[in-house]
C-alpha cells in the first residue's frame, strides 16, 4: 500500500481508525494494567483494595523478589539465574527451527519435491499431537543419544517440534511470491541455497519476524520441554516463575507473581518490538506485473 | 559483451513433438522447430497461443507432457534450467525486487564466479548500451515500466550466454529506444552469433530481426520461413492476415476460369488473377480467397474501370507517414495504404487496381494457399 | 501455484534429513502412544497388552464427551472470534497507521506472557466479586452481572475471552505479514473502481490471501487441540467439570490419575479427530486451482 | 554446569518451592552438602508436571536419586511397578518400624517392601476462623454442624461471608472428606475410604453428607468458582469472610500476612471431626537404577535424613509436624500443638483421597463432588456415580 | 457499452502548473494540459518521462507536490481517486487475483450497486469486444500477458465513465488483435464522446487515435496539437525525433544565405532549403538542423545530382511492404523508406531529393524550429 492510499478517507477516516486502535489497545492492555498495578502493590493492599485501583504507593519489593530473592525450591535466587538458560536455550532453537522450517517451507512451496502436498500434510498433523503424548519416547530417545538433560538436547527438539506448523507458514507465503522471479534466478544459473539466501530471505523480513515471534514465544515460554529435559541444572525461566507462582500448598504473593510474569515476559516483548521494523517492508512491490 | 567470440556454430535448438497442457487446456501441440545455431527466431503468434510456454519450455522452466528439447546437439528435455546455459528476458520482467539495477544485472555472473573486475566491466557497458546507466542503483520499485524492462533486458545480456531467449523485450519501449534497441539486438546478434529466440508482438521487430520467423496459432507452428518468404508468400491465411500490419486484405469469391482465371463475389464484383502462380488452380466454382496487402492495392478514380467494381470510402486513418484508407468493395472492406499526401477525401468514387503476382490465392475451405 | 519444472538435488538432500527426523520424532510417538493405549500401562508405561479396554471405557466415560463437546464449542468460538480481531487489527495496523510497531506489540504483549499468571488476573477480571462486574456496578450499574466465570452452562466462554485475547496477536501478525505482500498496484485500481477500503479486503484482499487465513485456521486449531494451560489457568475444568478440554483429559490421566493408557487412547482419538476434520480441508486445498 | 568433582551428587526432584517450603529443604541442602555431597535439584510445583517429570524420567531411564512424592496410594503402585529402591536393610538397622505410627509404617510399604521415607505430617481438616468475626457475634467455634450453619446465620448477618472458599476441585473434594468425616465419624470414613464399601455410599449418611455439603454453597459469596485457596485465605485475613475449612498449609497463609494462631484468628478441628485426623503425608522415594554413583548419593541422603533434629527442624519450617513419633515439634503454636496431641492417639489417622484411592479412583471421584459442588449433579445421580466407581475401584 | 449517450460535453480536464517528486526525483515539472471534453488525448514520450505519474495524478492515485487538476470545471485535486468517477487500465494490469474474468469485470459495477441483468449484459458486450468471452471464467493466473491485457481493458470499458485514462493499454497485444482494438476504441470514443487520456509508445496508435497528443520530455510538456501539425510540424527537435517510425533523419550544418537559403554541412554537402516556411530565418553561419522524414526523402541516381551530395548505402532493413534504406550523406546517417518492390541494391551510389516545404528546420542551440 502507498503511503498515497493513507490520505483515503481524509481526516474523519484517520480519526476514526486511529480511535479503534487505541480503543483496542486499551482493551488489550486492561490485564497488563492489572498486573503491573498489583506488582507494585503490598499483600495488604492487594487483599484489602480492587485489583483496578492504583497502588498507594510504588512498592518495589515484589520486582526485587522476583527478580533475585524468590523461592523456587533449595535456593531462593529469584527468576534471575533462569535467564541465562533460557537465552541459551531460546537463541539457537529459535534461529535453527525458523531457519529449518524456511528453507523447507521454500523447498515444498516452490522446488520439485516429489509428492510434496502430501509431506506437508501428513508433516501438519503432527502439530496436533498434544506434546505431553511425545513425553516418554522423547526422553527415552533423547537418552539413548545421550542427550537427555542438555541444553543441546533441548534445543533439538524444539527445532523438531516447530518444524509442521513453521513449514507450513514459510510454504504458504513462499507459494504465493511470483515464481517468474525464482525462475529469472535459475535462468542466472543460480542454485537452490543461492536463490534460497540471496533472494527469497531477503524478501522474507516480514514472515521471518512472524515465525521468530512465534517461536520465540513458544520456546521462552515453554514450560513442559524444559522441565522435562533440561534436567538438573538447566532450568530455564518459565519453571522458575511457575515455582515462583504456582503453589499447591505454600503461601501465594501475588504481587511477586506479577512482578515475577513480567519479568519474564520482557525478552519476548523485546522482540515483538525490536521486530517492527522489518514488518513495515512488503515484498516484491512493484517488480513484476500481471 | 561486444567480444567478436565466434559462438555461431554452439548454439542449436532441436524441438521436437512438444507437448504440454494446462489442466485441460492444450496449449503446445507436437510442435517442433529446428533452429539452428547463430539463428535468430522470432516466435509470432497471436495473444495465449503459446509463444511463451515454447519459450519457458525451451528455458527448462517448465516441464513438458511430450517431446524432447535438443541444446547444442544434447538432449536438455531434463536438463535443469539453472544448467541451461542461457539467458532469458520475462514479460513480466520478473527483476530481484530486493536487488539493486546493480544488483540484479550482477546476480548471474557472480553465480558464475567472473571475476569482480570483468562483473564491472560488463555490467557498466550493459547498462550503457540500455541507457540505465543513472539508474544502476535504485530498487526496480522505483523504476518505470520501459526502465524494467531494460534492465531485464540487460540482465540477459550480461551473460553473454550462446542461447538467449527473449519474451515481448521491447513491449513497453518508446519508438525511439525500440528502434534504437531493436538495431542493438542486431548488432549484437550479428556481432556474437548467439542464438536468440524471440517472442514479439510487433511485426517490424519480427521482420526485421529474424532471420527466420515462427508463426504460431495454438500451439502449432504453421509457418517457418524467413521474413520475406513469410510476408509475401504466406502458407495459410492465418499467417497472411497475421503478418503485416495494416493487416492483408481478403476478398472472398467464387473461381472461375475466364481468362487465367478470376474471382467472382458474391455482390458481383469481378476481380481478374491474370498472372498469378497457380501451384496447382482451384476448380472453377470453389470458393476461393483473394489476398490483397494494403500497399499493393491501389486506386484510380472510378470512371477508368467497369461499373463492376466500384469502391467507396468508408473511412480514413492518417498515420503519420501514410494514410489508411478504407474501402467497401460491395459487402467487403478493403484498406489501401498510401501516402498521406495522396490520401483522397471522404466520399470519392474510386475503384482498385492490384497486381496479381503479389496477391495470395487461399482456398477457402483449407486455408491454404493454392 | 505454479511449480517449477526442475529437478534439482540440492532441495532433495536438505528435505530428507530434516523432515525424516521430524517425521520420525511424530510419528514414532504416535506409534508409540497407539501400542501403549492398548496396552495395560497406568502409572508408568508397560508393553503388556490388553486389547480395546480403554477405548470403550473412554467413550463411557461422561467427561470424555464433555471434553470433546467443549472442543467443539470452544474451538469454534475461540478460531471465529480470533480470526475477527486479528484480522481487524491487521487490517487497522495496514492502514499506515503511525505508531504502528507500538501498537503493534501491545496486541502482541498477551503472547509474551506466561498463561500461569496472566489466567490469575483473568480470573480475577471474571470473578464477580474482583472484577469486571463490581467494576461496572461501583460504576453504579447495580443490576449488572457478569458471572459466567461461576456458571457451569457459561464458564466455556470465559476460555473463548482469554483464549482470544492471547491468541489475536499472532493471527494478526501472520496475516499481517501477508498483506504486505499485496500487489499496491490492486488498491489503485479499486480505488478508481470507487470500491470501499472494507469491501477491498472482504472481496480482494482477503480472499486471495485464503492460504494465509488457512494456515491461521490449522494454527488456531493445533491450539484448540493442545489447550491445556489455558483451562489450568483459568478454570481448571470447572466449575465441576463444565470446561474440560480433550488435552486436559489427555494429561490428567496420563500423570494425575497414572492411567497412561486411557491418556494413550485419548490422545489417539484426539488425533483421528483432528484427522477427520483435516482430510475435507486438505482435499479443498488441493482441489483449488494453482 | 556439571562439574565433576567426585563428590556423591544427590539429585533431587521436589515441589517444594514456596518461601516456607524452601527454608524446609533447604535444611536438607546443608546437611547433606556439610557431609560431603553434592545437592542438585529440578523443583517443580504443580502436580502435573511433577508427576510428567519423574515418571517420563523414570520411563525414559534417567531416574532422580530421590523425588518428593506424597505418601498416597500411587506411590505404592509405584513400589510394585519394581521402580522403587527398596530400603527394607535400612528400615531393619535404623528401626523404623518403632519410628513410625503404624498407620503410617504400613502406607510405607509395596509389596512387603519399604519404599519410602515419610518426613512430615499434615493434617487435612482443619477449620480456620477469624477472631474478629467470632467476637463480632460473640461466638465460640463450631463443634458439630448444626453449629456451624447457625454461627454461619449470624455471621452473614454481620455482613461477613461465611465460608471463605475456592473454586479448584480437589479444595471442594477436601472439603467434602471433612464433611463425610464430620457427619459420618471415623467409622463411616473408613467404611468408604478404607474398605471402599460401596453399600455405605448408598446409606442414608452419606446422603446426609451430601445435604450438608450442599447446603455449604450457601455460605460462599458470589465468586467462587474463579478462586484459589489462598485468595479464600486472604478473604478470611482480610476481614471480609469468617471461616475457611482446609490443610494445615492454609495456616503459612496468615502467618505470612503477620496474623497469628490463636491471637488473630483459631484453628479448630472441622466440626464432628475432633480426634480424627486426616493425614497428607511428605515423603521421599528412592527409583532404582543410578548405577553406583547414584547409590552412593543416595545412600549419604539416606544417612543425613536419619538426623532426628533435621526432621525438627524440617517439619517445623514446613508447617506440619514431624512424620516420626520419637522427633518432637519446636516452636509448636496452638495449631501444631493441638495436632501433636491428636496425633498421639494412634487411632486418630484416616486418610486423605490420595491415601485411600489409586489416582484414578480419585480423579473420578472428584469429578463427581466437583459437579455435584457446581450443581451438575443431582444428589442421587452423585451418589449413583460416586456407588459405582468405588464399586469399580474395590 | 454503445449507448448512444451524449457525455461529449461532461468530461474536461485541465491540469495547471502539476509538479510531482519522488524524493530528489523531480518527475513532473509545472506541468501544464487542457483537454477538452470529449477529446482523446494521448501521452507520448521517452520511457520514465513521467506519463505513469501523470495519469496517476489525473486519476488521484499519488498526491501531487504543487498545482492543481480540474474535471468537468471542479477542482479535484484533492478529491479522492473513488470520487473522481473514471475508468483507468493499469500498466501492470492489476487484476484481482482471487476473482475471474467475470469477477474482475463485475466487481465495480456490482459495488456500483448496478442491476444484476445490466451487469450480465454490460459484461457480455464488452467481453465479446474484448474477445474473452472463453476466458470469463478462468482467474488471472491462468492467463497469457495478452489475455490479462485485455481483461484490464474491459475492467475499465464496463463502467462507461465519462473519463477514461489508459497506460499502454495495447502494448501486449498482437498485431491484429491491437490494429481490431485500436478502431473499436476509436469507436468507442466516436459514440459515448468519453474523454481519455491515453499513454503509449505506439506511434500507430498516438497518431491514429489521437485528437490532440501531448509529448512529454522529463515531466514537460513539449508540445500539444493534433498529430497532423505534431507530424509535420514539430515544434522541437525533440518531439520530431521522437514522433513518426522511423525516426526523422537530422542534418546538421550552417546556414547560408544563398537563394532562398541553404544548408552546408561541414563535409562540403549543400542543401537547398528553398521553399521552406520560415517564420523567422536564422542568422547566415548560425548552426541549423534539418529535419527530413524518411517517407519524406527520395533519392535518385547519383549522376543527375551535383557531385557535392553523393551518398552511398550503409544498410538495407526490409519491413514487410517498405524497407528501410539507410544512406551515408557525409558522415551523417539518412534513412528512406522506399516501398519494398523498389529498394536499391547494397553499393549503388545515389542522390538524395527532398521537399524542402515538407522538412523542418531547428535553431540547433534552442532545438526550435525556425
Ligand atoms: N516510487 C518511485 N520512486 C522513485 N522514482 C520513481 C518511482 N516511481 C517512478 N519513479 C521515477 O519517475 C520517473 C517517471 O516514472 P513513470 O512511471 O511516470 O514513467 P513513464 O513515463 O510511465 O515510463 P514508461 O514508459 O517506462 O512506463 C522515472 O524516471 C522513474 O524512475
Ligand atoms: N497456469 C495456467 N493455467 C491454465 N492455462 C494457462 C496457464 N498459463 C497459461 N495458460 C493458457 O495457455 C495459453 C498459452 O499461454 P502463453 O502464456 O504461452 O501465451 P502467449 O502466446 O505467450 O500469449 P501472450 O502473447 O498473450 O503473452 C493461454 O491460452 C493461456 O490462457
Ligand atoms: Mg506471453
Ligand atoms: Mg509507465
Amino acid at each position: 500500500m502507498t503511503p498515497a492510499m493513507a490520505s483515503r478517507g481524509g481526516i474523519g477516516g484517520r480519526i476514526l481508525l486511529y480511535a479503534a486502535l487505541i480503543v483496542l489497545a486499551l482493551a488489550f492492555a486492561a490485564p497488563l494494567f492489572v498486573m503491573v498495578a498489583t506488582s507494585f502493590k503490598t499483600m495488604a493492599e492487594i487483599r484489602q483494595g480492587s485489583i483496578f485501583s492504583l497502588p498507594h504507593q510504588i512498592d518495589l519489593s515484589a520486582w526485587r523478589d522476583a527478580w533475585s530473592h524468590a523461592c523456587t525450591g533449595a535456593y531462593c535466587e529469584g527468576l534471575k539465574p533462569g535467564f541465562v538458560t533460557s537465552f541459551q536455550i531460546v537463541v539457537p532453537a529459535v534461529l535453527g527451527s525458523v531457519f529449518l522450517a524456511a528453507i523447507n517451507g521454500f523447498a515444498l512451496a516452490r522446488w520439485t519435491v516429489p509428492h510434496a502436498d502430501k509431506l506437508a500434510a501428513v508433516l501438519l498433523l503432527g502439530a496436533f499431537v498434544p506434546y505431553q503424548a511425545l513425553l516418554y519416547p522423547i526422553v527415552h530417545t533423547l537418552g539413548l543419544f545421550d542427550l537427555y538433560g542438555t541444553i543441546g538436547g533441548l534445543v533439538l527438539i524444539h527445532i523438531l517440534l516447530g518444524q509442521p506448523i513453521l513449514t507450513m507458514i514459510f510454504r504458504t507465503f513462499y507459494a504465493a511470491l511470483p515464481h517468474e522471479i525464482v525462475q529469472a534466478a535459475r535462468i542466472d544459473g543460480a542454485g537452490f541455497y543461492r536463490i534460497f539466501f540471496q533472494l527469497i530471505l531477503p524478501l522474507s523480513p516480514s514472515i521471518l519476524v512472524v515465525a521468530a515471534i512465534m517461536q520465540t514465544t513458544a520456546i521462552w515460554n515453554d514450560y513442559l520441554f524444559g522441565l522435562v529435559l533440561g534436567g538438573t541444572g538447566n532450568t530455564p525461566v518459565t519453571v522458575l516463575l511457575n515455582n515462583i507462582v504456582n503453589t499447591e500448598t505454600g503461601e501465594a504473593r501475588y504481587n511477586v507473581n506479577m512482578a515475577a510474569t513480567l519479568l519474564a515476559g520482557l525478552p519476548p516483548l523485546a522482540v515483538y518490538f525490536l521486530s517492527g521494523r522489518y514488518f513495515v517492508r512488503g515484498i516484491a512491490a512493484g517488480a513484476v506485473k500481471g | 559483451m561486444m567480444n567478436p567470440v565466434n559462438r555461431a556454430t554452439t548454439g542449436g535448438i532441436s524441438i521436437r513433438n512438444l507437448s504440454k497442457a494446462y489442466g485441460a487446456t492444450m496449449v503446445l501441440k507436437d510442435t517442433s522447430l529446428e533452429i539452428e545455431p547463430g539463428e535468430f527466431t522470432v516466435l509470432l503468434g497471436p495473444s495465449g497461443c503459446g509463444k511463451s510456454t515454447l519459450l519457458s519450455a525451451i528455458a527448462g522452466l517448465e516441464t513438458v507432457d511430450g517431446g524432447s528439447i535438443h541444446m547444442r546437439g544434447e538432449d536438455v528435455t531434463h536438463v535443469d534450467a539453472a544448467r541451461r546455459r542461457i539467458g532469458m528476458v520475462f514479460q513480466s520482467y520478473a527483476l530481484y525486487p530486493n536487488m539493486t539495477v546493480r544488483g540484479n544485472l550482477s546476480f548471474g555472473l557472480k553465480v558464475a564466479k567472473v571475476s569482480r573486475n570483468e562483473i564491472a566491466w560488463r555490467v557498466d557497458r550493459v547498462a550503457e548500451l540500455l541507457q540505465i546507466t543513472a539508474l544502476l542503483d535504485r530498487k526496480p520499485a522505483a523504476l518505470s515500466g520501459g526502465q524494467r524492462q531494460r534492465v531485464a533486458i540487460g540482465r540477459a545480456l550480461v551473460r553473454e550466454a550462446d542461447i538467449c531467449l527473449f519474451d515481448e523485450p521491447l513491449s513497453n519501449l518508446d519508438a525511439k529506444l525500440r528502434t534504437e534497441m531493436r538495431m542493438e539486438l542486431k548488432k549484437i546478434h550479428r556481432t556474437l552469433g548467439t542464438t536468440m529466440v524471440y517472442v514479439t508482438h510487433d511485426q517490424v521487430e519480427a521482420l526485421t530481426l529474424a532471420t527466420r520467423v515462427a508463426v504460431l496459432r495454438g500451439g502449432v507452428v504453421e509457418q517457418y520461413a524467413d521474413p520475406r518468404t513469410l510476408y509475401e508468400k504466406p502458407e495459410t491465411m492465418f499467417v497472411a492476415g497475421f503478418v503485416g500490419s495494416p493487416a492483408m486484405n481478403f476478398v472472398r469469391g467464387r473461381f472461375v476460369a475466364e481468362g487465367q482465371g478470376a474471382l467472382h463475389t458474391a455482390d458481383g464484383i469481378r476481380l481478374s488473377l491474370a498472372g498469378y502462380p497457380f501451384r496447382k488452380p482451384p476448380v472453377a466454382g470453389d470458393e476461393i480467397i483473394l489476398g490483397l496487402r494494403p500497399e499493393a492495392t491501389e486506386f484510380a478514380p472510378a470512371s477508368a474501370f467497369a461499373a463492376a467494381n466500384p469502391v467507396e470510402i468508408a473511412l480514413i486513418e492518417p498515420m503519420g507517414a501514410d494514410t489508411l484508407v478504407w474501402l467497401k468493395l460491395g459487402e467487403q472492406m478493403i484498406s489501401v495504404r498510401v501516402p498521406s499526401d495522396r490520401a483522397p477525401s471522404p466520399g470519392d468514387r474510386l475503384a482498385i487496381t492490384f497486381d496479381a503476382a503479389r496477391a495470395s490465392v487461399f482456398a477457402a475451405d483449407t486455408g491454404l494457399r493454392c | 501455484m505454479r511449480r517449477e519444472g526442475g529437478y534439482s538435488a540440492g532441495p532433495g538432500l536438505i528435505l530428507v534429513p530434516a523432515i525424516l527426523l521430524v517425521l520420525l520424532t511424530y510419528y514414532g510417538s504416535i506409534l508409540w502412544t497407539i501400542y501403549i493405549s492398548f496396552t495395560d500401562s497406568n502409572l508408568i508405561p508397560n508393553y503388556r497388552l490388553v486389547g480395546i479396554g480403554h477405548y470403550i471405557r473412554l467413550w463411557s466415560m461422561d467427561r470424555w464427551h464433555t471434553s470433546v463437546a467443549n472442543m467443539l464449542i470452544f474451538g469454534s468460538g475461540y478460531i471465529v472470534l480470533t480470526l475477527l480481531l486479528g484480522g481487524t487489527l491487521a487490517i487497522l495496523l495496514d492502514r499506515q497507521a503511525r505508531g504502528e510497531s507500538i501498537f503493534r506489540t501491545i496486541y502482541l504483549y498477551p503472547l509474551s506472557m506466561s498463561f500461569i499468571v496472566t489466567g490469575v488476573v483473568w480470573q480475577w477480571l471474571l470473578n464477580p466479586s474482583t472484577g469486571v462486574q463490581q467494576f461496572v456496578r461501583d460504576l453504579g450499574w447495580q443490576s449488572f452481572t457478569f458471572d459466567w466465570i461461576g456458571r457451569p452452562d457459561r464458564a466455556i466462554y470465559t476460555l473463548v475471552f482469554a483464549g482470544v485475547w492471547h491468541a489475536s496477536g499472532y493471527v494478526m501478525a501472520i496475516l499481517l505479514a501477508g498483506l504486505r505482500g499485496i500487489d499496491p498496484e490492486i488498491w489503485r485500481a479499486a480505488r478508481i473502481e470507487g470500491i470501499p477500503v472494507w469491501r477491498v479486503y472482504a472481496s480482494v484482499v482477503l480472499p486471495s490471501m485464503r492460504a494465509t487465513v488457512a494456515t491461521c485456521v490449522v494454527l488456531l486449531v493445533t491450539h484448540v487441540v493442545k489447550a491445556y494451560d489455558l483451562v489450568i489457568a483459568m478454570t481448571r475444568g470447572g466449575p465441576g467439570t463444565s470446561t474440560d478440554l480433550p488435552a486436559k483429559f489427555v494429561v490428567d490421566a496420563m500423570f494425575e490419575r497414572g492411567n497412561v493408557a486411557l491418556g494413550s487412547a485419548a490422545a489417539v482419538m484426539l488425533l483421528l479427530i483432528v484427522a477427520a476434520a483435516l482430510v475435507p480441508f486438505y482435499l479443498y486445498q488441493r482441489r483449488q486451482p494453482k | 554446569g556439571r562439574k565433576d568433582d567426585g563428590r556423591p551428587v544427590a539429585e533431587v526432584i521436589h515441589s517444594w518451592t514456596s518461601g516456607g517450603e524452601s527454608a524446609a529443604i533447604h535444611e536438607i541442602v546443608a546437611a547433606y552438602e556439610k557431609r560431603g555431597g553434592r545437592w542438585t535439584e529440578t523443583a517443580v510445583t504443580g502436580i502435573h508436571a511433577g508427576r510428567a517429570l519423574a515418571i517420563s524420567r523414570i520411563a525414559g531411564g534417567q531416574p532422580p536419586t530421590a523425588m518428593q512424592w506424597a505418601m498416597s496410594r500411587a506411590v505404592q503402585d509405584f513400589g510394585k511397578q519394581g521402580v522403587l529402591e527398596p530400603l527394607d536393610a535400612r528400615a531393619r538397622r535404623e528401626g523404623w518400624q518403632g519410628r513410625y505410627s503404624p498407620y503410617i509404617y504400613r502406607q510405607m510399604q509395596a509389596n512387603g517392601h519399604i519404599v519410602m521415607e515419610p518426613l512430615a505430617i499434615h493434617g487435612g481438616n482443619w477449620l480456620f476462623i477469624s477472631r474478629q468475626a467470632l467476637d463480632a457475634i460473640d461466638a465460640k467455634p463450631p463443634e458439630n454442624w448444626d453449629e456451624f450453619f447457625d454461627i454461619a446465620a449470624r455471621l452473614r448477618a454481620k455482613g461477613f461471608v461465611p465460608l471463605a472458599f475456592s473454586g479448584e476441585a480437589w479444595t471442594q473434594t477436601l472439603v467434602f472428606y471433612n464433611v463425610m468425616l464430620g457427619v459420618g465419624g471415623k467409622a463411616f470414613y473408613r467404611r468408604v475410604m478404607d474398605r471402599h464399601d460401596a453399600s455405605a455410599v448408598s446409606s442414608p449418611t452419606m446422603r446426609r453428607v451430601f445435604d450438608i455439603f450442599g447446603r455449604l454453597r450457601d455460605e460462599v459469596d458470589a465468586g467462587v468458582s474463579s478462586r484459589t485457596w489462598n485468595a479464600a485465605s486472604g478473604m478470611v485475613i482480610a476481614g471480609k469472610a469468617a471461616m475457611q475449612i482446609g490443610g494445615d498449609w492454609t495456616k503459612a497463609e496468615f502467618i505470612a500476612a503477620g496474623q497469628q494462631a490463636g491471637r488473630d484468628f483459631a484453628c479448630v478441628p472441622t466440626p464432628g471431626t475432633r480426634g480424627a485426623y486426616i493425614i497428607y503425608g511428605e515423603s521421599l522415594v528412592f527409583p532404582l537404577g543410578r548405577g553406583d554413583r547414584g547409590r552412593a548419593a543416595r545412600e549419604m541422603l539416606l544417612d543425613v535424613l536419619n538426623d532426628p533434629a533435621l526432621i525438627q527442624r524440617f517439619s517445623a519450617k514446613k508447617g506440619g509436624v514431624p512424620a516420626r513419633l520419637d522427633v518432637q515439634p519446636i516452636h509448636a503454636d496452638a495449631c501444631t500443638r493441638f495436632a501433636a496431641e491428636t496425633l498421639a492417639d494412634p487411632d486418630s489417622p484416616v486418610p486423605n483421597g490420595l491415601l485411600a484411592w489409586d489416582s484414578d479412583t480419585e480423579g473420578e471421584l472428584r469429578d463427581i463432588i466437583a459437579q455435584y459442588w457446581v450443581r451438575s449433579l443431582s444428589t442421587d445421580a452423585a451418589i449413583r456415580s460416586m456407588a459405582k466407581v468405588i464399586h469399580d475401584a474395590a
